[in-house]
Protein backbone atom coordinates (compact mmCIF):
# COMPACT_ATOMS: atom_id res chain seq x y z
CA UNK A 1 0.00 0.00 0.00
CA UNK A 2 1.39 3.47 -1.10
CA UNK A 3 1.52 6.20 1.66
CA UNK A 4 2.01 5.93 5.12
CA UNK A 5 0.47 3.29 7.19
CA UNK A 6 -2.52 3.73 9.21
CA UNK A 7 -2.80 1.46 11.12
CA UNK A 8 -0.29 -1.49 13.37
CA UNK A 9 -0.92 -5.07 13.37
CA UNK A 10 0.69 -7.43 15.94
CA UNK A 11 0.19 -10.83 16.91
CA UNK A 12 -0.83 -12.49 20.60
CA UNK A 13 -1.36 -16.43 20.20
CA UNK A 14 -4.03 -16.67 17.51
CA UNK A 15 -5.40 -12.99 17.70
CA UNK A 16 -4.39 -10.12 15.29
CA UNK A 17 -4.25 -6.44 18.03
CA UNK A 18 -4.64 -3.40 15.43
CA UNK A 19 -4.00 -0.21 16.61
CA UNK A 20 -4.43 2.59 14.46
CA UNK A 21 -1.66 5.22 14.26
CA UNK A 22 -4.06 8.90 13.78
CA UNK A 23 -5.07 10.32 17.25
CA UNK A 24 -8.13 12.16 14.98
CA UNK A 25 -9.80 9.68 12.82
CA UNK A 26 -11.92 11.60 10.16
CA UNK A 27 -13.37 11.78 6.82
CA UNK A 28 -10.67 12.42 4.97
CA UNK A 29 -8.18 10.91 2.33
CA UNK A 30 -6.53 8.87 5.51
CA UNK A 31 -9.95 7.32 6.28
CA UNK A 32 -9.52 5.52 3.60
CA UNK A 33 -6.29 3.74 3.74
CA UNK A 34 -7.03 2.95 7.11
CA UNK A 35 -10.12 1.06 5.50
CA UNK A 36 -8.92 -0.29 3.27
CA UNK A 37 -5.64 -1.20 5.75
CA UNK A 38 -8.41 -2.63 8.07
CA UNK A 39 -9.85 -4.86 4.96
CA UNK A 40 -6.60 -6.45 3.96
CA UNK A 41 -6.43 -7.86 7.44
CA UNK A 42 -9.53 -9.87 7.19
CA UNK A 43 -9.58 -10.63 3.51
CA UNK A 44 -5.72 -10.57 2.53
CA UNK A 45 -3.73 -11.56 5.14
CA UNK A 46 -7.05 -14.03 6.57
CA UNK A 47 -7.04 -13.23 9.87
CA UNK A 48 -9.94 -14.50 11.95
CA UNK A 49 -9.93 -13.26 15.57
CA UNK A 50 -9.20 -9.23 15.09
CA UNK A 51 -9.19 -7.17 18.17
CA UNK A 52 -9.26 -3.14 17.19
CA UNK A 53 -7.41 -1.62 20.10
CA UNK A 54 -8.38 2.14 20.10
CA UNK A 55 -5.98 3.18 22.88
CA UNK A 56 -4.56 6.69 21.96
CA UNK A 57 -7.12 7.70 19.41
CA UNK A 58 -9.25 10.88 20.82
CA UNK A 59 -11.40 11.36 18.49
CA UNK A 60 -13.56 9.55 15.63
CA UNK A 61 -16.46 10.27 13.49
CA UNK A 62 -19.57 8.64 11.83
CA UNK A 63 -16.88 7.77 8.60
CA UNK A 64 -14.95 6.05 10.67
CA UNK A 65 -17.95 4.04 12.56
CA UNK A 66 -18.93 3.34 8.68
CA UNK A 67 -15.60 1.70 8.05
CA UNK A 68 -16.11 -0.59 11.41
CA UNK A 69 -19.48 -1.91 9.91
CA UNK A 70 -18.29 -2.99 6.45
CA UNK A 71 -14.81 -4.31 8.15
CA UNK A 72 -17.20 -6.52 10.77
CA UNK A 73 -19.13 -7.89 7.69
CA UNK A 74 -15.80 -8.64 5.84
CA UNK A 75 -14.96 -10.67 9.21
CA UNK A 76 -18.12 -12.26 9.25
CA UNK A 77 -17.87 -13.20 6.02
CA UNK A 78 -14.39 -14.82 6.18
CA UNK A 79 -15.69 -16.78 9.31
CA UNK A 80 -13.77 -14.52 11.39
CA UNK A 81 -14.54 -12.16 14.52
CA UNK A 82 -13.95 -8.30 15.39
CA UNK A 83 -14.10 -6.91 18.68
CA UNK A 84 -12.89 -3.65 20.18
CA UNK A 85 -11.46 -2.46 22.78
CA UNK A 86 -9.69 0.58 24.68
CA UNK A 87 -12.30 3.07 24.26
CA UNK A 88 -11.91 6.31 25.82
CA UNK A 89 -15.45 7.46 27.59
CA UNK A 90 -16.31 9.81 24.92
CA UNK A 91 -16.04 7.69 22.48
CA UNK A 92 -18.16 5.04 24.19
CA UNK A 93 -20.33 7.27 24.43
CA UNK A 94 -21.11 7.81 20.45
CA UNK A 95 -21.35 3.84 20.30
CA UNK A 96 -24.10 3.92 22.98
CA UNK A 97 -26.06 6.63 21.59
CA UNK A 98 -25.67 4.98 17.87
CA UNK A 99 -26.58 1.78 19.67
CA UNK A 100 -23.34 0.48 18.22
CA UNK A 101 -22.59 -1.12 20.92
CA UNK A 102 -25.33 -4.09 20.01
CA UNK A 103 -23.16 -4.28 17.27
CA UNK A 104 -20.05 -5.13 18.22
CA UNK A 105 -18.64 -6.49 21.11
CA UNK A 106 -16.59 -3.79 23.17
CA UNK A 107 -13.97 -4.75 25.99
CA UNK A 108 -12.46 -2.92 28.50
CA UNK A 109 -8.72 -3.78 28.05
CA UNK A 110 -6.86 -5.86 25.74
CA UNK A 111 -6.44 -8.53 27.85
CA UNK A 112 -10.04 -8.92 28.24
CA UNK A 113 -10.02 -8.22 24.44
CA UNK A 114 -8.11 -11.24 23.78
CA UNK A 115 -9.47 -13.10 26.20
CA UNK A 116 -13.38 -12.48 25.07
CA UNK A 117 -12.38 -14.99 21.69
CA UNK A 118 -12.17 -17.89 24.18
CA UNK A 119 -9.32 -19.57 22.37
CA UNK B 1 -28.69 35.65 18.50
CA UNK B 2 -29.57 37.04 22.07
CA UNK B 3 -26.58 36.57 23.68
CA UNK B 4 -25.11 40.11 23.95
CA UNK B 5 -21.37 38.85 23.57
CA UNK B 6 -19.59 36.72 22.04
CA UNK B 7 -15.45 35.85 23.08
CA UNK B 8 -14.75 34.84 19.56
CA UNK B 9 -16.10 34.43 16.05
CA UNK B 10 -15.20 33.58 12.68
CA UNK B 11 -16.83 33.95 9.83
CA UNK B 12 -15.43 32.14 6.62
CA UNK B 13 -16.31 30.84 3.05
CA UNK B 14 -14.49 28.22 2.71
CA UNK B 15 -14.03 25.93 -0.98
CA UNK B 16 -15.95 22.51 -1.06
CA UNK B 17 -12.95 20.46 0.10
CA UNK B 18 -12.35 18.40 3.31
CA UNK B 19 -9.15 19.61 4.17
CA UNK B 20 -10.50 23.20 3.94
CA UNK B 21 -13.20 22.04 6.15
CA UNK B 22 -10.57 20.34 8.79
CA UNK B 23 -8.43 23.99 8.54
CA UNK B 24 -11.27 25.60 9.46
CA UNK B 25 -12.53 22.96 12.80
CA UNK B 26 -8.76 23.41 13.95
CA UNK B 27 -9.00 26.83 14.15
CA UNK B 28 -12.71 26.44 15.94
CA UNK B 29 -11.11 23.23 18.29
CA UNK B 30 -7.90 25.64 18.76
CA UNK B 31 -10.35 28.25 20.20
CA UNK B 32 -11.78 25.85 22.44
CA UNK B 33 -9.28 25.11 23.94
CA UNK B 34 -8.20 28.99 24.45
CA UNK B 35 -11.51 29.69 25.90
CA UNK B 36 -11.15 25.97 28.65
CA UNK B 37 -13.16 23.86 26.97
CA UNK B 38 -12.34 20.32 27.32
CA UNK B 39 -13.68 17.20 28.30
CA UNK B 40 -17.22 15.84 26.81
CA UNK B 41 -18.23 19.23 25.48
CA UNK B 42 -15.06 19.60 23.71
CA UNK B 43 -15.51 16.28 21.95
CA UNK B 44 -19.65 17.11 21.36
CA UNK B 45 -18.92 19.90 19.80
CA UNK B 46 -16.04 18.42 17.87
CA UNK B 47 -18.10 15.66 16.61
CA UNK B 48 -20.99 17.97 15.75
CA UNK B 49 -19.29 19.99 13.43
CA UNK B 50 -17.38 16.75 11.83
CA UNK B 51 -20.41 15.78 11.15
CA UNK B 52 -21.89 18.69 9.65
CA UNK B 53 -19.04 20.15 7.64
CA UNK B 54 -18.62 16.73 6.22
CA UNK B 55 -22.23 16.71 5.03
CA UNK B 56 -21.98 20.02 4.35
CA UNK B 57 -19.47 19.57 1.70
CA UNK B 58 -20.36 16.11 0.39
CA UNK B 59 -24.08 15.95 0.33
CA UNK B 60 -24.63 19.50 -0.30
CA UNK B 61 -21.63 21.17 -1.87
CA UNK B 62 -21.20 17.55 -3.68
CA UNK B 63 -17.32 18.43 -3.27
CA UNK B 64 -17.71 21.26 -6.25
CA UNK B 65 -14.91 23.14 -6.88
CA UNK B 66 -17.35 25.88 -8.18
CA UNK B 67 -19.51 25.86 -4.76
CA UNK B 68 -18.73 27.09 -1.20
CA UNK B 69 -19.68 26.60 2.35
CA UNK B 70 -20.42 29.74 4.61
CA UNK B 71 -19.07 29.13 8.10
CA UNK B 72 -19.96 30.87 11.02
CA UNK B 73 -18.63 30.33 14.87
CA UNK B 74 -19.23 31.98 17.83
CA UNK B 75 -17.80 31.28 21.21
CA UNK B 76 -19.45 33.35 24.18
CA UNK B 77 -18.52 32.72 28.38
CA UNK B 78 -20.53 29.55 28.64
CA UNK B 79 -21.94 28.58 25.19
CA UNK B 80 -20.62 27.72 21.70
CA UNK B 81 -22.89 28.86 18.28
CA UNK B 82 -22.25 27.23 14.86
CA UNK B 83 -23.98 27.71 11.87
CA UNK B 84 -22.74 25.86 8.11
CA UNK B 85 -24.44 26.96 4.64
CA UNK B 86 -23.57 24.87 1.33
CA UNK B 87 -24.89 25.58 -1.78
CA UNK B 88 -26.54 22.30 -2.23
CA UNK B 89 -30.64 21.11 -2.75
CA UNK B 90 -30.71 20.82 0.69
CA UNK B 91 -32.57 18.05 2.13
CA UNK B 92 -35.29 17.09 5.29
CA UNK B 93 -33.91 16.07 7.78
CA UNK B 94 -37.26 15.23 9.74
CA UNK B 95 -37.78 12.49 7.25
CA UNK B 96 -34.51 10.45 7.51
CA UNK B 97 -34.59 6.93 9.00
CA UNK B 98 -34.01 6.19 12.46
CA UNK B 99 -30.17 4.52 12.54
CA UNK B 100 -30.84 3.21 15.92
CA UNK B 101 -33.56 0.98 14.22
CA UNK B 102 -33.08 -3.04 14.62
CA UNK B 103 -33.19 -2.73 10.66
CA UNK B 104 -30.87 -0.25 9.90
CA UNK B 105 -28.47 -0.91 12.70
CA UNK B 106 -25.86 -2.11 10.70
CA UNK B 107 -25.89 -0.18 8.00
CA UNK B 108 -22.56 1.77 7.14
CA UNK B 109 -24.01 5.37 7.13
CA UNK B 110 -26.82 7.65 8.36
CA UNK B 111 -25.49 8.27 11.52
CA UNK B 112 -23.94 12.27 11.24
CA UNK B 113 -27.65 13.95 11.57
CA UNK B 114 -28.77 12.04 14.18
CA UNK B 115 -25.30 12.16 16.47
CA UNK B 116 -25.55 16.44 15.80
CA UNK B 117 -29.05 16.13 17.28
CA UNK B 118 -27.71 14.19 20.31
CA UNK B 119 -24.77 16.03 21.06
CA UNK B 120 -26.07 19.24 20.93
CA UNK B 121 -28.01 21.55 23.03
CA UNK B 122 -30.31 23.08 20.18
CA UNK B 123 -30.22 22.28 16.12
CA UNK B 124 -32.06 23.82 13.71
CA UNK B 125 -32.46 23.57 10.09
CA UNK B 126 -33.55 25.93 7.13
CA UNK B 127 -36.17 25.22 5.11
CA UNK B 128 -34.32 24.49 2.01
CA UNK B 129 -32.22 22.44 4.59
CA UNK B 130 -28.80 23.78 3.29
CA UNK B 131 -27.92 25.64 6.57
CA UNK B 132 -27.56 23.84 10.00
CA UNK B 133 -27.50 26.21 13.13
CA UNK B 134 -26.14 24.46 16.09
CA UNK B 135 -26.11 25.48 20.01
CA UNK B 136 -23.90 24.09 22.79
CA UNK B 137 -24.42 25.28 26.11
CA UNK B 138 -21.55 23.71 28.25
CA UNK B 139 -22.30 21.50 30.87
CA UNK B 140 -21.71 22.78 34.37
CA UNK B 141 -19.98 20.10 35.78
CA UNK B 142 -17.37 19.68 33.12
CA UNK C 1 -17.70 48.86 5.49
CA UNK C 2 -18.47 49.02 1.90
CA UNK C 3 -16.69 45.96 0.86
CA UNK C 4 -19.61 43.58 0.78
CA UNK C 5 -18.14 40.19 1.46
CA UNK C 6 -15.27 39.16 3.21
CA UNK C 7 -13.84 35.74 3.03
CA UNK C 8 -12.29 35.54 6.45
CA UNK C 9 -13.21 37.43 9.78
CA UNK C 10 -12.32 36.87 13.39
CA UNK C 11 -13.77 38.85 16.08
CA UNK C 12 -12.20 38.22 19.51
CA UNK C 13 -11.73 39.59 22.75
CA UNK C 14 -7.98 39.09 24.51
CA UNK C 15 -6.43 39.29 27.55
CA UNK C 16 -3.86 41.97 27.61
CA UNK C 17 -1.27 40.24 27.41
CA UNK C 18 1.38 39.52 24.24
CA UNK C 19 1.18 35.67 24.09
CA UNK C 20 -2.91 36.26 23.59
CA UNK C 21 -1.85 39.09 21.31
CA UNK C 22 0.23 36.33 19.57
CA UNK C 23 -1.83 33.76 19.47
CA UNK C 24 -4.35 35.70 17.62
CA UNK C 25 -1.74 37.52 15.02
CA UNK C 26 -1.12 34.05 14.27
CA UNK C 27 -4.68 33.12 13.55
CA UNK C 28 -4.85 35.56 11.22
CA UNK C 29 -1.41 35.08 9.55
CA UNK C 30 -2.79 31.59 8.91
CA UNK C 31 -5.48 32.64 7.20
CA UNK C 32 -3.38 35.03 5.30
CA UNK C 33 -1.69 32.29 4.01
CA UNK C 34 -4.61 30.21 3.70
CA UNK C 35 -5.98 33.13 0.99
CA UNK C 36 -2.77 33.55 -0.53
CA UNK C 37 -1.13 36.33 0.81
CA UNK C 38 2.73 36.51 0.64
CA UNK C 39 5.85 38.44 -0.02
CA UNK C 40 5.92 41.63 0.93
CA UNK C 41 1.91 42.65 1.48
CA UNK C 42 2.26 39.62 3.93
CA UNK C 43 5.10 41.42 5.84
CA UNK C 44 3.48 44.89 5.86
CA UNK C 45 0.52 43.54 7.36
CA UNK C 46 2.25 41.23 10.28
CA UNK C 47 4.47 44.37 11.07
CA UNK C 48 1.59 46.72 11.60
CA UNK C 49 -0.64 43.89 13.46
CA UNK C 50 2.29 43.36 15.68
CA UNK C 51 3.73 47.13 16.39
CA UNK C 52 -0.62 48.02 16.73
CA UNK C 53 -1.44 44.65 19.24
CA UNK C 54 2.06 45.69 21.12
CA UNK C 55 0.86 48.80 21.28
CA UNK C 56 -2.41 48.11 22.56
CA UNK C 57 -1.57 45.87 24.88
CA UNK C 58 1.66 47.66 26.69
CA UNK C 59 0.39 51.55 26.27
CA UNK C 60 -2.77 51.33 26.10
CA UNK C 61 -4.06 48.29 28.80
CA UNK C 62 -0.60 48.63 30.41
CA UNK C 63 -0.71 44.86 30.66
CA UNK C 64 -3.67 45.20 32.71
CA UNK C 65 -5.19 42.10 34.00
CA UNK C 66 -8.53 43.67 34.28
CA UNK C 67 -8.27 44.69 30.86
CA UNK C 68 -9.08 43.25 27.45
CA UNK C 69 -8.38 44.27 24.00
CA UNK C 70 -11.10 43.69 21.07
CA UNK C 71 -9.89 42.47 17.80
CA UNK C 72 -11.51 42.45 14.64
CA UNK C 73 -10.20 40.95 11.33
CA UNK C 74 -11.48 40.76 7.91
CA UNK C 75 -9.55 39.15 5.04
CA UNK C 76 -11.37 39.88 1.42
CA UNK C 77 -10.79 39.02 -2.13
CA UNK C 78 -7.91 41.89 -2.13
CA UNK C 79 -7.90 43.42 0.85
CA UNK C 80 -7.79 42.85 4.61
CA UNK C 81 -9.12 45.04 7.28
CA UNK C 82 -7.54 44.89 10.91
CA UNK C 83 -9.22 46.60 14.12
CA UNK C 84 -7.93 46.74 17.91
CA UNK C 85 -9.41 48.65 20.79
CA UNK C 86 -8.02 48.78 23.75
CA UNK C 87 -9.34 49.78 27.48
CA UNK C 88 -6.56 52.66 27.86
CA UNK C 89 -6.72 56.15 28.01
CA UNK C 90 -5.74 56.39 24.27
CA UNK C 91 -2.93 59.24 23.02
CA UNK C 92 -2.60 61.46 20.11
CA UNK C 93 -1.13 59.78 17.38
CA UNK C 94 -0.80 63.11 15.30
CA UNK C 95 1.48 64.99 18.73
CA UNK C 96 4.19 61.64 18.57
CA UNK C 97 7.62 62.88 17.48
CA UNK C 98 9.25 62.22 14.16
CA UNK C 99 11.11 59.05 14.40
CA UNK C 100 13.04 59.74 11.54
CA UNK C 101 14.09 63.37 12.53
CA UNK C 102 18.04 63.38 13.24
CA UNK C 103 17.56 64.36 17.08
CA UNK C 104 15.18 60.89 17.28
CA UNK C 105 17.13 58.97 14.88
CA UNK C 106 18.71 57.32 17.49
CA UNK C 107 16.11 57.12 20.33
CA UNK C 108 15.18 53.03 21.07
CA UNK C 109 11.61 53.38 20.74
CA UNK C 110 8.85 55.30 18.74
CA UNK C 111 8.36 53.53 15.74
CA UNK C 112 5.27 51.55 15.87
CA UNK C 113 2.84 53.81 15.14
CA UNK C 114 4.80 55.55 11.93
CA UNK C 115 5.28 51.47 10.55
CA UNK C 116 1.65 51.11 10.47
CA UNK C 117 1.24 54.31 8.76
CA UNK C 118 4.14 53.87 6.00
CA UNK C 119 3.03 50.22 5.36
CA UNK C 120 -0.90 50.10 5.43
CA UNK C 121 -3.14 51.80 3.06
CA UNK C 122 -5.44 53.79 5.15
CA UNK C 123 -4.88 53.86 9.28
CA UNK C 124 -7.25 55.54 11.16
CA UNK C 125 -7.82 56.43 15.19
CA UNK C 126 -10.40 57.22 16.82
CA UNK C 127 -10.98 60.53 18.83
CA UNK C 128 -9.56 58.77 22.34
CA UNK C 129 -6.88 57.14 20.42
CA UNK C 130 -7.75 53.68 22.05
CA UNK C 131 -8.62 52.26 18.64
CA UNK C 132 -6.66 51.74 15.39
CA UNK C 133 -8.45 50.99 12.37
CA UNK C 134 -5.97 49.46 9.42
CA UNK C 135 -7.09 48.72 5.75
CA UNK C 136 -4.31 47.01 3.08
CA UNK C 137 -5.24 46.76 -0.39
CA UNK C 138 -2.91 44.47 -1.65
CA UNK C 139 -0.65 45.11 -4.67
CA UNK C 140 -1.05 43.90 -8.10
CA UNK C 141 2.49 43.37 -8.65
CA UNK C 142 2.97 40.56 -5.48
CA UNK D 1 22.05 32.29 31.79
CA UNK D 2 18.68 30.33 32.03
CA UNK D 3 16.56 28.98 29.36
CA UNK D 4 17.47 28.91 25.47
CA UNK D 5 19.93 30.53 23.87
CA UNK D 6 18.85 33.26 21.48
CA UNK D 7 21.61 33.94 19.54
CA UNK D 8 24.85 32.09 18.78
CA UNK D 9 28.30 33.60 18.68
CA UNK D 10 31.61 32.58 16.56
CA UNK D 11 34.47 34.19 16.23
CA UNK D 12 35.92 34.28 12.86
CA UNK D 13 39.33 36.45 12.99
CA UNK D 14 38.90 38.81 15.16
CA UNK D 15 35.03 39.59 14.16
CA UNK D 16 32.46 38.10 16.32
CA UNK D 17 29.26 36.81 13.92
CA UNK D 18 25.99 36.60 15.61
CA UNK D 19 23.33 34.73 14.08
CA UNK D 20 19.88 34.56 15.52
CA UNK D 21 17.59 31.42 17.09
CA UNK D 22 14.29 32.69 16.45
CA UNK D 23 12.78 33.38 12.99
CA UNK D 24 10.25 35.99 14.23
CA UNK D 25 11.81 38.09 16.66
CA UNK D 26 8.81 40.25 17.99
CA UNK D 27 7.99 41.71 21.38
CA UNK D 28 7.79 38.51 23.68
CA UNK D 29 10.02 37.21 27.19
CA UNK D 30 12.43 35.96 24.22
CA UNK D 31 13.59 39.08 22.89
CA UNK D 32 14.52 40.62 26.45
CA UNK D 33 16.51 37.59 26.46
CA UNK D 34 17.48 38.72 23.07
CA UNK D 35 18.34 41.83 24.28
CA UNK D 36 20.52 40.59 27.42
CA UNK D 37 22.59 37.71 25.13
CA UNK D 38 23.92 40.65 23.12
CA UNK D 39 24.50 42.87 25.35
CA UNK D 40 26.63 40.46 26.82
CA UNK D 41 28.36 40.23 23.95
CA UNK D 42 30.34 43.74 24.09
CA UNK D 43 29.60 44.20 27.64
CA UNK D 44 30.64 40.67 29.12
CA UNK D 45 32.73 39.42 27.05
CA UNK D 46 34.50 42.39 25.54
CA UNK D 47 34.11 41.80 21.75
CA UNK D 48 35.12 44.98 19.82
CA UNK D 49 33.92 43.75 16.13
CA UNK D 50 30.08 42.24 16.05
CA UNK D 51 28.76 41.77 13.11
CA UNK D 52 25.08 40.78 13.45
CA UNK D 53 23.73 37.92 10.57
CA UNK D 54 20.88 37.93 10.36
CA UNK D 55 20.33 35.04 7.45
CA UNK D 56 17.25 32.98 8.43
CA UNK D 57 15.08 35.89 10.14
CA UNK D 58 12.09 36.32 8.59
CA UNK D 59 10.61 38.81 10.51
CA UNK D 60 11.61 41.98 13.14
CA UNK D 61 9.62 44.10 15.00
CA UNK D 62 10.49 47.21 15.75
CA UNK D 63 11.04 45.63 19.60
CA UNK D 64 14.00 44.27 17.99
CA UNK D 65 14.87 47.79 16.47
CA UNK D 66 15.04 49.13 19.96
CA UNK D 67 17.23 46.40 21.12
CA UNK D 68 19.98 47.13 17.94
CA UNK D 69 20.00 50.91 18.83
CA UNK D 70 20.74 49.89 22.27
CA UNK D 71 23.07 47.65 21.41
CA UNK D 72 24.65 49.92 19.07
CA UNK D 73 25.27 52.44 21.80
CA UNK D 74 26.66 50.08 23.99
CA UNK D 75 29.41 48.76 21.70
CA UNK D 76 30.05 52.15 21.24
CA UNK D 77 30.66 53.12 24.68
CA UNK D 78 33.00 50.03 25.04
CA UNK D 79 35.22 51.48 21.92
CA UNK D 80 33.82 48.65 19.58
CA UNK D 81 32.22 48.68 16.14
CA UNK D 82 28.53 46.76 15.40
CA UNK D 83 27.87 45.78 11.35
CA UNK D 84 24.79 44.25 9.96
CA UNK D 85 24.41 41.80 7.15
CA UNK D 86 21.80 39.40 5.67
CA UNK D 87 18.39 41.02 5.70
CA UNK D 88 16.10 40.03 3.40
CA UNK D 89 14.52 42.78 1.31
CA UNK D 90 11.27 43.12 3.46
CA UNK D 91 13.46 44.15 6.29
CA UNK D 92 16.06 45.91 4.52
CA UNK D 93 12.72 48.14 3.77
CA UNK D 94 12.10 49.00 7.32
CA UNK D 95 15.67 49.78 7.83
CA UNK D 96 15.08 52.26 4.85
CA UNK D 97 11.79 53.61 5.79
CA UNK D 98 13.07 54.65 9.65
CA UNK D 99 15.88 55.80 8.50
CA UNK D 100 17.68 53.67 10.64
CA UNK D 101 20.00 52.24 7.42
CA UNK D 102 21.73 55.86 8.40
CA UNK D 103 22.62 54.44 12.15
CA UNK D 104 23.56 51.14 11.19
CA UNK D 105 26.43 49.77 8.80
CA UNK D 106 24.22 47.38 6.57
CA UNK D 107 26.03 45.26 4.25
CA UNK D 108 24.64 42.29 2.12
CA UNK D 109 26.60 38.62 2.91
CA UNK D 110 28.10 38.10 6.01
CA UNK D 111 31.95 38.19 3.77
CA UNK D 112 31.00 41.78 3.17
CA UNK D 113 30.40 42.53 6.70
CA UNK D 114 33.51 40.97 8.02
CA UNK D 115 35.39 42.82 4.96
CA UNK D 116 33.90 46.24 6.05
CA UNK D 117 36.01 46.45 9.48
CA UNK D 118 39.14 47.07 7.32
CA UNK D 119 41.05 44.81 9.87
N1 LIG E 1 -26.08 19.41 3.86
C1 LIG E 1 -26.80 18.43 3.29
N2 LIG E 1 -27.29 18.60 2.04
C2 LIG E 1 -28.01 17.63 1.45
N3 LIG E 1 -28.29 16.43 2.02
C3 LIG E 1 -27.83 16.21 3.26
C4 LIG E 1 -27.07 17.17 3.96
N4 LIG E 1 -26.77 16.65 5.17
C5 LIG E 1 -27.30 15.43 5.21
N5 LIG E 1 -27.95 15.15 4.08
C6 LIG E 1 -28.72 13.91 3.74
O1 LIG E 1 -28.98 13.23 4.93
C7 LIG E 1 -28.49 11.90 4.87
C8 LIG E 1 -28.04 11.42 6.24
O2 LIG E 1 -26.88 12.10 6.62
P1 LIG E 1 -26.04 11.56 7.83
O3 LIG E 1 -26.94 11.27 8.95
O4 LIG E 1 -24.94 12.53 8.09
O5 LIG E 1 -25.43 10.19 7.34
P2 LIG E 1 -24.49 9.86 6.09
O6 LIG E 1 -23.72 11.08 5.76
O7 LIG E 1 -23.66 8.74 6.59
O8 LIG E 1 -25.41 9.44 4.98
C9 LIG E 1 -27.40 11.93 3.83
O9 LIG E 1 -27.18 10.70 3.23
C10 LIG E 1 -27.92 12.96 2.87
O10 LIG E 1 -28.81 12.38 1.95
N1 LIG F 1 -2.87 52.10 22.14
C1 LIG F 1 -2.20 53.11 22.72
N2 LIG F 1 -2.64 53.66 23.88
C2 LIG F 1 -1.98 54.66 24.47
N3 LIG F 1 -0.84 55.19 24.00
C3 LIG F 1 -0.33 54.69 22.85
C4 LIG F 1 -0.97 53.64 22.16
N4 LIG F 1 -0.24 53.37 21.06
C5 LIG F 1 0.80 54.20 21.07
N5 LIG F 1 0.77 55.02 22.14
C6 LIG F 1 1.70 56.10 22.49
O1 LIG F 1 2.45 56.43 21.34
C7 LIG F 1 3.84 56.32 21.60
C8 LIG F 1 4.58 55.89 20.38
O2 LIG F 1 4.27 54.55 20.06
P1 LIG F 1 5.18 53.77 19.03
O3 LIG F 1 5.37 54.61 17.83
O4 LIG F 1 4.55 52.44 18.80
O5 LIG F 1 6.59 53.61 19.73
P2 LIG F 1 6.99 52.92 21.12
O6 LIG F 1 5.96 51.90 21.42
O7 LIG F 1 8.34 52.37 20.84
O8 LIG F 1 7.00 54.03 22.13
C9 LIG F 1 3.93 55.36 22.77
O9 LIG F 1 5.11 55.56 23.50
C10 LIG F 1 2.69 55.68 23.56
O10 LIG F 1 2.91 56.79 24.39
Amino acid sequence: MAGKRRIVVSDIGEVSVVRFIDRKIVDSANIEEMGEELFSVVEKDKRRFVLLNFDGVEFLSSAALNKLILLDRKAKAAGGKLKLCGLRPEIMEVFTITRLDRVFQIKKTEADGIEAFGL
Amino acid sequence: MSEPQWNWVLEESIPSSLDAGHRTIDQLLNALTQWGWDGRDFFHVQMAIEEAMVNAIKHGNKESPDKSVAVSFRIGGNSVWMQLTDQGDGFNPNALPDPTDEEHLDQPHGRGVMLIRELMTTVAYNERGNQVTMHKVRSSDD
